[in-house]
């Protein structure tokens, strides 16, 4: 990868952490509402992923959504103004933090019933397999999701149909305060494609550039192929599932060890090292991001409430 | 204007939508190799084809949901469930995904799908199989919910439905495919959320759609004989609702009967005696009456089954008794 | 009486009940570690341990098939859904499996089993995860239907609940946890399937549950100082539906507003319309009103959200206007 | 296995072939209505199963059930005259054909919405768990079944939790008009037990003694390990999927070939080769079968219809 394409993925990451400690400061300030969750310490996971996709690739998540977001290009402005409920949020305030989209960018939300948006990411492959296209649905989800049946269906439908959709699996080894073990048969979350006889393989999601190279792979196999392909990748949420997680279900040494590895200090410290940036240049590039997001901060603060009217607005297209 | 079947009104609307628009594909269980379990989309697949006519694992969720992403990136998927008891299978998508979706993402994109549903009891076919539950989707905007109960609007009414831009659940009923009317020739359509007069009468407005039109239809015949002269309203679109032809012959008549084929409790009627009362208060001048199905799961046994279920003889009573 | 919160009171039910029957379980997700999502079982996991408290995977069909399958064997399951929002991912079991087994299979095993469920708007959760739908719930014959508005009648009804042989949902609000009031001591229930007059009054009936009560409680405080006298009648559960003390209250009064916070259209006020036009004709002296959600998915906007949410101030308003 | 037990198999799936044919020809006449599915071809598979189980298992299937409900030892006259909607039928008429259930043998249905009984039949296992004995449910469902996500949800509860169910998959080829190949990405269904950890295996379902010995030796592994286990049985179904099938997914040469195994003549062959039993002593089992089901429409149809009143009966039972 080029080098200024490692200090761009630097940058969203750095972007990343810095728009989410922004937005849990002004979750607590009442500032924003709803469920927030927050996707800090999984930031090389869409990181690299996103990178590996062509523009045309439609990308859909779950409400973790904030990073993605941002990887897919949606503006740190539009972000925050959603956080807040403004009208100039992408989606006019009307979603909020779960339902971050911008189909401009082929970013298509953001979508809270979990697993809910897995038959939605194989219907996506539907529409384009019947339009004719090479686009890949890029859809992801958390390990906690792979066990309600909305997964299965989806999966399934998408080997015997031959789909074009990059399954990831982003597993934080909980959902909510439950372990991988404890709500699933199996804690290989991959090995569950082999039920499709879907390719499927496992890679570290700390480490951005591991997460690009398995990304890439697997969209190739994606679109060359025509067949779906399920990637697990392994991560870590250093905080809690949603703003106001008591956290009693797990230890603070462990959040502490995997701290450990942050994937941004990793990535750092690997572009130091492979002499891809020097320290200095990171350093302007973290204090760049923090700028970003104190404009962001400011663009929604100042952007308007949606107005009255709006609350009738987009309920039926036809009538718009 | 040629007589035909409900069956082959929705046959004729849906090929000639798929004629006319590449986009519209249909997708479910049985729909293309067995030609639909009600053959409504019998000799489909040798027309159109595989990729047009989508043979679907049993898979609820998968059919709605794949459905609703099909329809946002841009095609225009007619979904089948195979009956709508089916349809519980995959509710979040028919209800908290298919009718949010456009308004919680602000608009950045449309669901131009339609999902097909038989319903109905009658057929013996025990308490899971048999529901007419159309009031409960009736329950959210966001939804469109179609019911015809003629050939004429069945047809007119599916061509609006994969026409529109908004997820449609167009309810039929197992009972009527062989139902038969007039169906004008050639393209036209017919709006949805417009209510209409089916038989002009002046002594009571009987308020129905789907089944319960069937039934009331009869009874007004049998009435007639007897001198009364009812005027049957057909909703045929239970959401958006439009009350004016309802109000507008109940003003005239100051009596009504609702009629429905599923249950009296929280059911279609509930709303529509409400409004009767919200918009023309002044002009009741007797209780409406709901006739509806008995409170119970509908069970196999054939007797057992008629009797929970709304016979023409109970519109015919319901009818006397709000002249009384 | 001590005073306390309808949190307290449901968790002190669900302990009561578990230490008096060990036939008693819990199940669903984070009912266990972490305490349920709305600590209602905080401490639970602790005291009872694994095998009562259940931590589920994130597969609604599961607990709910789980405890209709649990029930069936002689059981009694308390499954909690995290909210009632996630009840679409299990509808078949809600609807179509639970309330229908009993008779389907002519009474040869009961279904002791309570499905908890919160559910709401309010708190800025967006479309899919704000709904009352309590409505649609409310329709199928063989479900029991509970939603209490009070501390006393949360512990006392889900006290009969756990001990009722039939399914019973019940619903909580997410925005009432905190809500304080008196309950008795000891062991204690109230009978599902009652309504009860929760202030008296003379000149309007007020009918309403859950969240709808508290705002009509706040709308009679108002409406007293100015001098009129509202008769609050909580239905506090929805099927059966007991109709005597609104309809005892309206023949008094006869003037009525109904009050939820769910979708206005099929939705549970225009059951209750529906109801006391037919028990109650001869003396309505005034249009009843619905006071209910604007018909829009929630938007998670704060001002939006509020908007489109029922108000005091707007019980207060169609109070004043059936008073015209 | 006891030749006396042998044999009561092979009258076992006799009688349930005359009870289906007999129950074709009332159907036909309008005295049988709503949805009827036939077990023909298939008496194999539930009778070796159901002759492997404790009568404390529990037994639970889908709606093709007039076998399985012989075979835990309903009697002929209670499903023919369930089947004709009388009051003497062990639903009492409310249930019909679909729906054949008494839990006085432990059989607890017939149920009719595809995978639906999955869940449920984890729920048996989960009251069984909970009250601390080793009954094992059997839940049968065909292989259309699994790929709905009710198959998901209940498989991986039931490996999680180690639940003692056996689940049973009836592979007749066919969901409806829908071969296993155009509706589920694998077709050795068995291997679906991999994305859960759980053991499985396959046994021909056209040979009622090959069934019954991988029936026992699964049920044994289930009991003594407190696991599930995934049995696929592999079989065809003579007849249509339910009466009125227009049958044109297949060809009738594919049907013609499968009856050359059809299991009734297989054991039979067994029987006498194996000098277990003389072909006159099974021709009088032939008739013997034939009677008791001549008797058991004789039954049925002198039963009475359930009284109107009844249809009030039964909606809750604390009113009862
Ligand atoms: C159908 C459904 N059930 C339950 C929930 C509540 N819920 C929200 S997030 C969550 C945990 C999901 O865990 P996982 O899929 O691992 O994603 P993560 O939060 O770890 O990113 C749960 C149970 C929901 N939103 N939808
Ligand atoms: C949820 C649901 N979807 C669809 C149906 C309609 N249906 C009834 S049987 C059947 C085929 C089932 O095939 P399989 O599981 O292989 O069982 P088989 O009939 O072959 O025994 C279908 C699609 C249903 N009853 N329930
Ligand atoms: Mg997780
Ligand atoms: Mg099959």
């Amino acid at each position: 990868m080029k080098k200024e394409q490692q200090i761009d993925l630097y940058h969203q990451m750095v972007l990343i952490r810095r728009l989410e400690e922004r937005g849990a400061e002004l979750y607590q300030q009442g500032k924003i509402g709803g469920f927030m969750h927050l996707y800090i310490g999984q930031e090389a996971v869409s990181t690299g992923l996103i990178a590996a996709r062509e523009p045309r690739d439609r990308v859909i998540t779950a409400y973790r959504d904030h990073g993605v977001a941002l990887n897919c290009g949606i503006p740190a402005n539009e972000i925050m103004a959603e956080l807040l409920g403004k009208s100039t949020g992408m989606s006019k305030g009307k979603g909020g933090s779960m339902h971050m989209a911008d189909t401009s960018k082929n970013m298509w939300g953001g979508h809270a019933i979990v697993g809910g948006h897995l038959p939605i990411a194989s219907g996506f492959a539907i529409g384009d397999q019947y339009a004719g296209n090479d686009n890949i649905t890029i859809c992801m989800f958390g390990e906690g999701a792979t066990n309600i049946g909305y997964f299965h269906e989806a999966l399934n439908i998408a080997k015997t149909w031959g789909l074009r959709v990059l399954w990831v699996c982003e597993n934080n080894q909980y959902g909510m305060g439950t372990t991988v073990e404890r709500a699933s048969a199996i804690s290989e979350i991959h090995l569950k494609a082999e039920a499709y006889g879907m390719k499927n393989s496992r890679v570290d999601g700390m480490d951005v550039m591991k997460v690009y190279d398995a990304a890439k792979e697997a969209l190739d196999y994606v679109r060359k192929n025509s067949q779906p392909y399920l990637l697990e990748i392994t991560t870590y949420r250093f905080r809690g599932h949603s703003m106001g997680d008591p956290e009693r279900y797990r230890k603070q040494e462990e959040v502490k060890k995997w701290e450990e590895s942050d994937p941004i200090g990793i990535f750092r410290k690997q572009l130091i090292e492979k002499k891809t940036a020097t320290a200095k240049a990171l350093d302007e590039i973290d204090t760049q991001a923090e700028e970003e997001i104190v404009k962001a901060v400011e663009f929604a603060e100042a952007s308007p409430e949606p107005a009255m009217e709006d609350l009738f607005k987009n309920i039926y297209a036809d009538t718009e | 204007m040629p007589k035909i079947t409900i069956r082959e009104a929705i046959s004729q609307a849906l090929m000639e939508e798929m004629d006319r628009d590449p986009k519209v594909f249909i997708m479910g269980e049985e729909v293309g190799v067995w030609g639909g379990a009600y053959a409504v989309t019998k000799g489909f697949y040798d027309k159109y084809g595989a990729a047009r006519i989508k043979d679907t694992p049993i898979a609820e969720n998968a059919i709605i949901g794949g459905a609703i992403g099909a329809a946002m990136v841009g095609q225009r998927p007619v979904a089948e469930l195979m009956t709508i008891n089916f349809g519980f299978s995959a509710m979040d998508y028919i209800v908290n995904q298919a009718p949010k979706l456009h308004y919680m993402f602000g608009g950045q994109f449309t669901l131009p799908l339609v999902i097909r549903a038989v319903g109905g009891g009658g057929r013996q076919l025990g308490a899971t199989h048999s529901q007419t539950p159309d009031a409960i989707f009736a329950h959210f905007p966001g939804l469109k919910v179609v019911s015809p109960g003629t050939p004429e609007d069945a047809k007119g009414l599916l061509k609006s439905a994969i026409r529109s831009n908004d997820p449609v659940l167009f309810l039929e009923h197992a009972t009527m495919y062989q139902v038969r009317g007039e169906v004008p020739e050639g393209d036209f359509t017919i709006p949805i959320g417009k209510s209409k007069v089916q038989r002009e009468g002046k002594d009571v407005t009987i308020v129905t759609y789907c089944k319960g039109l069937e039934l009331s239809m009869k009874a007004a015949e049998d009435l007639s004989k007897e001198g009364i002269e009812v005027e049957v309203v057909d909703l045929r679109t239970l959401r958006p609702l439009d009350m004016e032809p309802v109000i507008e012959s109940f003003k005239k008549t100051n009596r009504a009967v609702v009629v429905e084929e599923g249950w009296k409790s929280y059911g279609v009627g509930s709303e529509i005696v409400s409004r009767i009362y919200e918009e023309a208060f002044d002009y009741v001048d007797a209780p409406i009456i709901r006739v509806a199905q008995k409170e119970v799961p509908l069970p196999y046994n054939r007797t057992l089954e008629q009797a929970a279920l709304p016979q023409v003889a109970d519109i015919v009573a319901a009818v006397k008794e709000v002249l009384k």
